[in-house]
């Protein structure tokens, strides 16, 4: 056995929250070699990014500390070490992916600065040698047409692009070690496959350790040499990947194995009322160029699309990243301006303004793709659950109002007391289950859910499923469920979409559609979502679509 | 817990913020000392006064602080107001067995101190702790007499005048299209209005007083917050959150009262105590036009434009500079705690949050 | 009438024909130097005779007395009589008896810097085109003149109107400056201009900075060196003026050695601003009192006696006694003035004693119009103690009121009908404020509602000539010769009158009558007899709270300068008279 | 964005028209015009516009009465005056017909809009000079100060608002707090007359001329030397007007730092190995620096016109500010309308040119109307 590249010793990190500290990561000890791919799995909110983020001292250290530990890389201490050093290391020896990429990226550099950056500091590349860098690394991270991309900016690209963006950043400088924070939550399954392709390759190819940070089980399994379980902050099971698949040891290892979302949907009549129509939807986004940033062209994200939506049911949208799965759930519901019309619960609402369509708001909502951008910093979790009661006038008095914010929070898993807490202080599945919570809360007619669970673990995804499931068969909610992981769609769509590139592919009864799929591109999603190893296998062209 | 606080209740978000507030150790301090001299101020009559808190004449106890008495209430030989600085009237007291009860300091802002060593203004001395003004008058006394009136002024105009502008630039920011285009085409012509024309038209027909000048500078000074809010919200309101408030049904006021001000408040926050000590020196500048306060008002720009005009009298000049500099160091202080308040990153933490300071307690 | 060499207003002249220079200068005063002085604002014209634009320091047109360093004049005065007039570019005048015109011979010497002759046709078109296209000043200054007459190429006659009081004009005539009918035949009259115009005057414009500096040189060419008049003046090879905006910083630059002469116009200025300067302490920057003997004018805060509340004497009496000037002058002016009496204040004119003789004769025959006063002692303005406590004043001022029916009601002094007393002093000056505020302490005693209102000059100026005021401090110059400016002061006619100065608004045919004695005054003694009694009337009217003079100049300048031995009587004489001492200079290491 | 900025410059027209119709209503109602102007001077009671801010040196002896137009007679000697005889209202005729006042307002109005639209901006009524011509002489002398000072203040502050954003909290913030403030609460004008006193006056050092912008031998000296000449004279100046201007533009740079650099895109460049410097400038830098350039315009266009009468009376420099300040004392209308106009015209450009680097520095933002 080689000698360890990165040797974490003892790692604790505690915050400073309401009232005292919290200890996130409690004397987490582990090592890793070159080549090896280390995975860390757990449960959601069990200190995963926070361990990660310690490695390259990246905490938010006015509310953070380290108690304890050390974390030694080649030998050389990073705990407390001073800038220079850890500047040398970050982006260079060691990259991270960071687990949300939606706030990761600077809002205001486009994609060519924002990985050209990385290159000229480490590699003192100039620009046009950086250019072709950065069209190179576009292209194998999976993104199309990457000239067209490189004067984007983040706001301009699908959650899956900025993703991959994030991705092609950290592999730039081909680092020695790689901190991967759940790289591929917003891909879909082709992409995803082509990413974890490529890790393994540059792996082979230049020695790369691979810290990854998943909850999909299915990519540990694969990819991982061996996996680290954690929960409550605590590291509870070590062990090679294949000892853990077949032999887990701790019980959490067990239940976390066992948990698969899992169930059908319930088949609801097919004459249900229809919630929600569009018909022939489209939202075209300008290209502007020159200085007056004249529009010289479009991006068709959504393009004449048409989709009903029946109470009690479920619509599954699928389709690979930048497909226009967000925004024609963001148009149906109006949050962006669309052409075409759409009517809810019989009432046509495109066209109308703010005033009328506010009070219809409450029955139709939205869980947004990236939580972490869709939950007000300055808010408290509690004001944010709290916000959509008191504009409809619900929930009660102040202290039933509260009352039944705790509850929705323990719906979704979440510790009611952390409800005084600021979304920045949670880990990214926490924040998606406070999304879902938001939402739910106000029991709603019809709901938009973009990658609702892309961000939980197992486990926890289970628990959200169920919800989301039980929920529906109470109240009777049509739900519009986009996700791009086919196993979570399969457990709850009725319906099925597959959108490509603006345009609808296929659409129409889920079991026909995952049963029976009829164009290539379906089947190829289907194989990839269901079968990882095939579509990683050799199968690589396949999914280059 | 104690729960409530005035009454209300808070809720553990806003003792989260109130905790924010008093870690800032000088912001918290700053407000406390503020509102002492505030508080001190607004009773000025008692602490500086050419009255006396109380006179006993003969078995009845008068309030002159309160009450008006002629100088022949005491025996004197005036019907109007007694001048009880003037010997006569307390020599008549005190020959009547009464007795007196002086503030701590025997000048009001317009005592004129008769009896001074030099010409006036006369440099501090036990009699005027901060000497006299030009006209003889107590330094001591204007100032705090001054620090009232400049710092109700000044409140009073940067209150009205930042809700007045910060809502004008929400909405702008907020709305766009034309809203915006137009009401910004507004604010260029209503900023193209003549200021000192209109104050020479307004003193030909009234004296200017306290209120009216307020009114005149609150037609005008709403307007320097527009600008950057304005901004701020323009880009506010692309973000997600807006986007996730809208879905939820809020209303467009609602939207930019609870979810983009607070994230929009950087410059109204940080331009508050320049507004308020910049109100206050508006009066200077007033003053040097001649539309100011009536004359003999005690205000801090009165004594700054004495402190320009007698060079050589360097107790004016520095006094009111020395107060202003105070009174804008409190409240730049405080506005710092009130933004640490609201910062949901400041938790419970103070200090440094730079990376540099990443430094934990090793345990090898 | 035959040529003379000069003339006087009234009575005589001093100085014979064949007189070789003024008694105060010194006639072989040497010619070198720069004087630097400066000047408050700014300018952007060297054409000064045109209402646009404003004109450089040196070349004030209305100046009679050498302020146009460029422009000769026909006739110039003397520093040390009150109005005599002696020959410059007009060699002689002549004067006929009726007064109504006025005729000079020009000198054949004359010439324009350019070395072409001064002619009469330059007079004439001076005169025509001051008056018609000139300053609208002009116009007012030459109403009574109707034109000229060349009667030769050397000489001209200034006619004035019939039945205009012509004792005046030929001063004005003798004082006008004239201009070259060729240059500005050449150069547009109406419009402002940076290039020098060609002028006949003893200093040249050397260079200037517009609205920054100006500086004039000496002409050596100048024709007039040797005339008597000239004499040991003009020491000066250059003099610039320099422009500050700033009161405080001309202050500095003296200072700083950057100006080089300062007459200080504030008390506090005086008193305070030069301790502790170095320069002041060892000598070389010098602070010196000269004496001034011109009248000093007449400064007074004005009562509006169209109000009614002023319209009663004892009332006005009354506010008069409680304006405490020993206090103010001690702790405000740093006893640096005196208390004004008369409206002919520092001059021989101010009555003094009891009324007799002649002037009695004058007052005799209003003795039933006149307040009993007038025929006893002087008038003087009240004195107290200066301690700032008037219990006496205040005491005598209540019962004045009490008597005109004014009564103290809860605080208040009200009349028959309730109504309260107000008293609003306007003014356009921030200065005054710290004057008038002790005095409206005082006037509140009384149960005044006094107040001190501060408006912006031009609103002040619309107040004033609308007599829209209750008091307001205004100060009336009085010349050597007084004439004509008292009517506009004090006739009846001029109290409702739009741009008239009478802002008491007195209306007394006694005034009217000894003005008219003082206009048509034939000798010194006659106007002297007429001054007096007319002060004696004025005074004792209580429509003015007389305020203060100070009768010298409170000067600082560098130690660089000589000077003669005699200080001309009526002028300040530097400009003029003074000359460059190069060894006090070299000693200050200046040039 | 084209379209946007059209729509912009159309709606100056409009806008530029309102303001003159605003102002020109407004003189209607002015109480003294430029005849009483002329007859203050006249009868010698005028007084210089700047009279109230030119120092407390003025005269208790009060000049009025004086002689005709005779101003700061402080420079010279007394002068005899034997006009003073009353003015006949022939001559307020004239002089109304003069400045064109005879005619009824709307007319003038109207010939005002005529001639604007034709770029003719008139004649100053008291000085011979068009109003442009009098703007364009005033420019070297507030472009000077304008320029200098916005740049002064704005490499100090952001470096150190940046500065006081990483470390807040520390000494040094609350140390630079402090000075900035003490300097901001410094009137400008009294450190202005102190700076003089202190380094220009006799009385301590005398470093720096005291007034103008240039010195006397200016057009002699060879070029270097006369560069190094103007900053010599533009030191005091610019110091004293930059001093109060540090606190806002310090503050407001770091509270908005503050605000940015706890967002996540911040430890994305940190972890890319970005210098803290690097990290601050290259990063947050352009996120936080949205509202310091929304105050841009404005603050610039203070400096320029307004924000320098004082500096300019103190140190005797001839700016805009003083003219328009004079021009509106003196009611000198052509030139009150026409600077009113030229400064607006630059206000509306520069709010334009703002707008349009807000786009530039944050691409999200537009100015549509957002319909849903
Ligand atoms: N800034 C913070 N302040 C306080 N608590 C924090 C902060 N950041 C994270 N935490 C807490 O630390 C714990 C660990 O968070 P971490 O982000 O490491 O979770 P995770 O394992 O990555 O979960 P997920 O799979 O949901 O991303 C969580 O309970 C979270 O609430
Ligand atoms: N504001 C915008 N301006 C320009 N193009 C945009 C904008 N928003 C989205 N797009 C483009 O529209 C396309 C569809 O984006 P959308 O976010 O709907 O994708 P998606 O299907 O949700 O993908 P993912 O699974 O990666 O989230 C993408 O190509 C994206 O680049
Ligand atoms: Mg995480
Ligand atoms: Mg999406």
């Amino acid at each position: 056995m080689t000698e360890a590249i990165l040797q974490i010793k003892d790692l604790s990190v505690d915050f400073r929250v309401e009232g005292g500290k919290s200890h996130a990561v409690k004397g987490v000890s582990f090592e890793i070699n070159p080549g090896e791919t280390l995975a860390i799995v757990g449960e959601s909110g069990s200190g995963k990014s926070v361990t990660a983020l310690s490695i390259l001292q990246l905490l938010p250290y006015s509310s953070a500390s380290h108690p304890s530990g050390s974390i030694l890389y080649r030998g050389q201490e990073l705990m407390g070490a001073d800038e220079a050093t850890l500047q040398h290391a970050r982006g260079n020896n060691i990259s991270m992916i960071f687990q949300e990429p939606m706030t990761a990226l600077n809002p205001l550099h486009v994609v060519e600065h924002q990985i050209g950056e990385v290159l000229s500091l480490h590699k003192n590349l100039n620009a046009a040698q950086a250019r072709t860098r950065i069209l190179e690394l576009l292209l194998l991270v999976g993104i199309p047409e990457p000239e067209k991309r490189l004067n984007a900016y983040p706001h301009q690209l699908s959650g899956g692009q900025r993703q991959r963006v994030m991705i092609a950043m950290a592999l730039a400088n081909e680092p020695e070690i790689l901190i991967a924070d759940e790289p591929t939550t917003a891909l879909d399954v082709t992409i995803q496959a082509q990413i974890l392709n490529l890790l393994k390759e540059l792996q082979s190819q230049l020695g790369m350790a691979l810290i990854l940070i998943t909850h999909d089980l299915a990519v540990v399994r694969h990819m991982a040499d061996r996996v680290l379980v954690m929960t409550g902050g605590e590291i509870v099971e070590q062990a090679a990947t294949r000892d853990i698949f077949e032999r887990p040891q701790h019980s959490y290892t067990k239940h976390l194995l066992a948990a698969e979302p899992g169930g059908k949907p319930a088949h609801p009549p097919d004459d249900a009322d229809v919630v929600m129509t569009a018909e022939d939807l489209r939202v075209w986004f300008p290209i502007k160029a020159g200085i007056f940033r004249r529009t010289v062209d479009h991006v068709r994200a959504v393009d004449e699309i048409s989709l009903e939506v029946r109470e009690g049911h479920t619509v599954g949208v699928v389709g690979e990243s930048g497909s226009g799965k967000t925004t024609l759930g963001l148009a149906l519901l109006r949050l962006i301006s669309s052409q075409g019309a759409i009517q809810f619960q019989g009432q046509a609402i495109d066209g109308l303004g703010g005033k009328v369509l506010r009070p219809l708001r409450r029955q139709m909502q939205i869980v947004f793709q990236d939580p972490f951008s869709s939950l007000s910093p300055r808010m408290s979790i509690a004001q944010i659950i709290e916000e959509g009661l008191l504009v409809h006038g619900e929930g009660g008095t102040q202290d039933e109002r509260r009352a039944l914010i705790a509850r929705t929070l323990e719906e979704v898993g979440l510790e009611p007391s952390a409800m005084d807490r600021f979304p920045h202080e949670f880990s990214g599945g926490q924040r998606q289950r406070v999304a879902i919570a938001r939402t739910m809360v106000l029991q709603p007619r019809f709901v938009v859910l973009d990658e609702p669970t892309s961000a939980l673990d197992v486990s926890v995804q289970a628990q959200i499923v169920d919800l989301l499931r039980d929920l529906q068969q109470r109240h009777r909610l049509a739900y519009l469920f986009i996700s791009h992981d086919l196993k979570v769609v399969r457990a709850l769509a009725d319906e099925v979409i597959v959108l490509r590139d603006g345009k609808v592919m296929e659409q129409g009864k889920a079991d026909q559609i995952f049963d029976a799929p009829q164009t290539d591109y379906t089947k190829a999603l289907m194989a990839a979502a269901f079968d990882l190893e095939a579509a990683t296998g050799d199968g690589g062209g396949a999914v280059s679509i | 817990m104690a729960d409530t606080f005035l009454g209300r209740p808070i809720t553990p978000l806003t003792r989260r913020r109130l905790r924010n507030f008093r870690a800032n150790k000088r912001g918290y301090w700053s407000l406390w000392i503020f509102l002492g001299l505030f508080f001190l101020a607004l009773f000025a009559e008692f602490i500086a006064n050419d009255k006396p808190l109380l006179i006993g004449f003969k078995g009845e106890i008068h309030a002159p602080v309160f009450f008006t008495y002629p100088e022949t209430a005491f025996g004197g030989e005036f019907e109007t107001e007694a001048d009880y600085r003037d010997p006569f009237v307390t020599e008549l007291i005190v020959a009547a067995k009464g007795w007196i009860i002086w503030p701590p300091i025997r000048y009001s802002y317009r005592t004129i101190n008769y009896d001074l060593p030099v010409p006036a203004p006369a440099p501090p001395s036990g009699e005027n702790w901060l000497g006299t003004d030009d006209q003889g008058r107590d330094v001591v006394a204007r100032l705090i007499y001054g620090f009232r009136i400049s710092v109700l002024f000044g409140l009073v105009l940067t209150v009205f005048s930042s809700i007045i502008g910060v809502t004008a630039g929400a909405v702008q920011g907020y709305f766009g299209g034309w809203t915006d285009l137009l009401f910004q085409r507004f604010i260029e012509v209503w900023s193209g209005l003549p200021t000192l024309y209109l104050l020479i038209i307004l003193a030909s027909f009234v004296e200017p007083n306290f209120w009216w000048l307020l009114g005149i500078m609150l037609i005008f000074s709403w307007m320097s917050l527009v600008g950057v809010v304005r901004a701020e919200f323009l880009r506010a309101r692309n973000f997600d959150y807006v986007r996730a408030a809208r879905a939820l049904g809020l209303s467009d006021a609602m939207i930019m009262y609870r979810h983009v001000l607070p994230n929009a408040m950087v410059a109204s926050l940080t331009f508050l105590p320049f507004i308020l000590s910049g109100s206050i020196t508006t009066l200077t500048a007033l003053d040097f036009l001649g539309f100011g306060l009536p004359p003999g008002s005690p205000s801090l720009g009165e004594m700054l434009q004495q402190g320009k005009a007698n060079l050589q009298a360097p107790w004016l000049g520095i006094t009111a500079f020395v107060m202003l500099s105070i009174m804008l160091t409190l409240l730049i202080f405080i506005f710092e705690a009130v933004r640490d308040a609201f910062d949901p990153r400041k938790g419970a933490a103070a200090g440094p949050i730079v990376a540099e300071g990443a430094v934990a307690e090793k345990t090898a | 009438a035959k040529p003379q060499h000069g003339f006087a207003v009234l009575g005589s002249l001093k100085y014979g024909p064949d007189f070789r220079h003024f008694d105060y200068v010194n006639p072989d005063a040497p010619k070198a130097g720069r004087l630097r002085l400066w000047y408050n604002g700014n300018f952007d014209s060297l054409n000064p005779f045109i209402l646009k634009g404003r004109w450089a320091a040196g070349s004030n047109p209305f100046g009679v007395d050498g302020r146009l360093l460029t422009f000769e004049t026909l006739m110039t005065g003397s520093g040390d009589e009150e109005d005599s007039f002696y020959g410059l570019i007009a060699g002689g005048v002549e004067r006929p008896d009726d007064g109504q015109s006025i005729t000079f011979t020009l000198r054949r010497a004359a010439r324009w810097h350019d070395g072409s002759e001064i002619t009469a046709h330059d007079v004439a078109f001076s005169f025509d085109i001051l008056k018609a296209k000139g300053h609208p000043a002009f116009r007012v200054l030459f109403r009574d003149i109707t034109g000229t007459t060349v009667l030769g190429p050397r000489k001209i006659r200034f006619d004035f109107a019939s039945g205009a009081l012509t004792r005046d004009l030929p001063a004005t005539a003798a004082s006008m400056p004239i201009i070259s009918k060729a240059w500005y035949t050449a150069n547009d009259f109406t419009k402002t201009t940076m290039t020098p115009p060609l002028g006949s005057g003893p200093y040249k414009v050397d260079k200037v900075d517009p609205g920054r500096s100006i500086t004039y040189v000496l002409a050596d060419n100048y024709w007039g060196k040797g005339l008597a008049v000239n004499r040991g003046r003009h020491n000066f090879q250059r003099i610039t003026w320099d422009y500050y905006r700033d009161r405080d910083i001309a202050l500095q630059s003296l200072f700083a050695g950057k100006i080089d002469f300062r007459e200080d116009f504030t008390s506090r200025n005086w008193a305070t601003k030069y301790d502790g300067i170095p320069a002041v302490k060892d000598g070389r920057l010098i602070r010196e009192v000269l004496p001034d003997q011109n009248p000093s004018g007449f400064q007074a805060f004005f009562l509006n006696t169209r109000r009614p509340k002023f319209a009663d004497r004892r009332v006005r009496r009354a506010i008069g006694l409680v304006f405490d000037f020993e206090w103010t002058n001690k702790n405000l002016f740093y006893s640096l003035y005196r208390r004004t009496y008369s409206i002919f204040q520092n001059s021989d004119m101010e009555a003094t004693g009891a009324p007799k003789g002649a002037e009695l004769a004058l007052l005799e025959p209003w003795r039933k119009a006149l307040p009993g006063e007038v025929f006893g002692p002087v008038y003087r303005a009240p004195k107290t103690n200066g301690s700032g406590i008037i219990r006496s004043e205040l005491r005598a001022a209540k019962a004045l009121l009490k008597a005109a029916g004014w009564s103290v009601k809860n605080g208040k002094l009200v009349n028959g009908q309730g109504a309260p007393f107000e008293i609003e002093f306007i003014s356009y000056s921030k200065l005054f404020e710290r004057i008038v505020m002790p005095y409206v302490r005082n006037l509140e005693r009384l149960g005044i509602a006094a107040r001190f209102r501060l408006v912006e000059p031009a609103q002040y100026q619309r107040r004033l000539q609308e007599f829209d005021f209750d008091v307001t401090t205004f100060r009336n110059s009085s010349s050597l010769t007084p004439g004509l400016g008292l009517r506009n002061a004090w006739n009846s006619k001029t109290a409702d009158m739009t741009g008239g100065r009478n802002y008491t608004g007195l209306k007394s045919p006694v005034v009217d009558d000894l003005i008219e004695k003082i206009i048509a005054a034939k000798t010194r003694d006659e106007l002297r007899h007429a001054t007096h009694a007319l002060d004696r009337v004025i005074m004792w009217t209580h429509n003015l709270v007389p305020q203060w003079f100070k009768a010298s100049h409170t000067i600082a300048y560098w130690d660089l300068f000589g000077r003669p031995a005699i200080k001309p009587k009526y002028a300040r004489g530097v400009l003029d008279t003074w000359w460059w001492d190069g060894a006090k200079a070299g000693k200050l290491g200046r040039k | 964005m084209l379209a946007y900025i059209i729509r912009r410059l159309l709606l100056m027209i409009p806008t530029l028209f309102g303001i003159m119709l605003l102002n020109f209503i407004v003189l209607q109602f002015l109480p003294g015009g430029p005849v009483e102007q002329v007859i203050a001077q006249l009868m010698g009671t005028a007084v210089e516009a700047t009279a109230r801010v030119s120092g407390g040196g003025s005269a208790e002896v009060s000049q009025q009465g004086q002689g005709a137009g005779q101003r700061g007679a402080e420079a010279g000697v007394s002068s005899k005056y034997r006009g003073a005889q009353g003015l006949d209202p022939e001559l307020i005729k004239d002089l109304e017909r003069q400045f064109g006042l005879d005619k009824p307002a709307h007319e003038r109005f109207a010939l005002l809009v005529w001639n604007y639209a034709r770029f003719d901006f008139g004649e100053s009524f008291f000085r011979d000079q068009s109003v442009i011509g009098l703007v364009v002489d005033k420019m070297p002398v507030s472009i000077s100060l304008g320029i200098w000072t916005t740049l002064l203040t704005y490499l100090i502050c952001i470096p150190l608002g940046i500065a006081k954003a990483v470390r807040d909290g520390s000494r040094f913030d609350i140390w630079t707090s402090t000075a900035i403030i003490v300097g901001y609460a410094i009137p400008g004008f009294l450190f202005a007359v102190l700076l003089i006193v202190l380094f220009a006056g006799g009385s301590f050092w005398d470093l720096f001329p005291l007034r103008g912008l240039t010195s006397e031998g200016w057009d002699e000296m060879s070029w270097p030397a006369r560069i190094a000449d103007y900053f010599w004279h533009m030191v005091l100046p610019i110091t004293a007007m930059a001093i109060g201007g540090f606190a806002t533009l310090t503050m407001l740079t770091k509270n908005s730092f503050l605000d940015e650099i706890n967002k996540h895109y911040v430890v994305t460049a940190r972890a890319k190995g970005l210098g803290e410097t690097r990290v601050l400038y290259g990063h947050v830098f352009r996120n936080a620096m949205l509202i310091v350039v929304a105050g841009f315009p404005s603050a610039f266009i203070g400096v320029l016109f307004t924000g320098s009468l004082l500096i300019e009376v103190i140190f005797s420099l001839d700016g805009l500010g003083l003219l328009g300040f004079e021009a509106a004392l003196n009611r000198d209308y052509p030139v009150v309308m026409g600077t009113l106009y030229v400064f607006t015209l630059m206000g509306l450009a520069l709010n334009l040119i703002g707008d349009v680097m807000y786009m530039l520095i944050d691409p999200r933002i537009d100015f549509e109307s957002r319909e849903v």
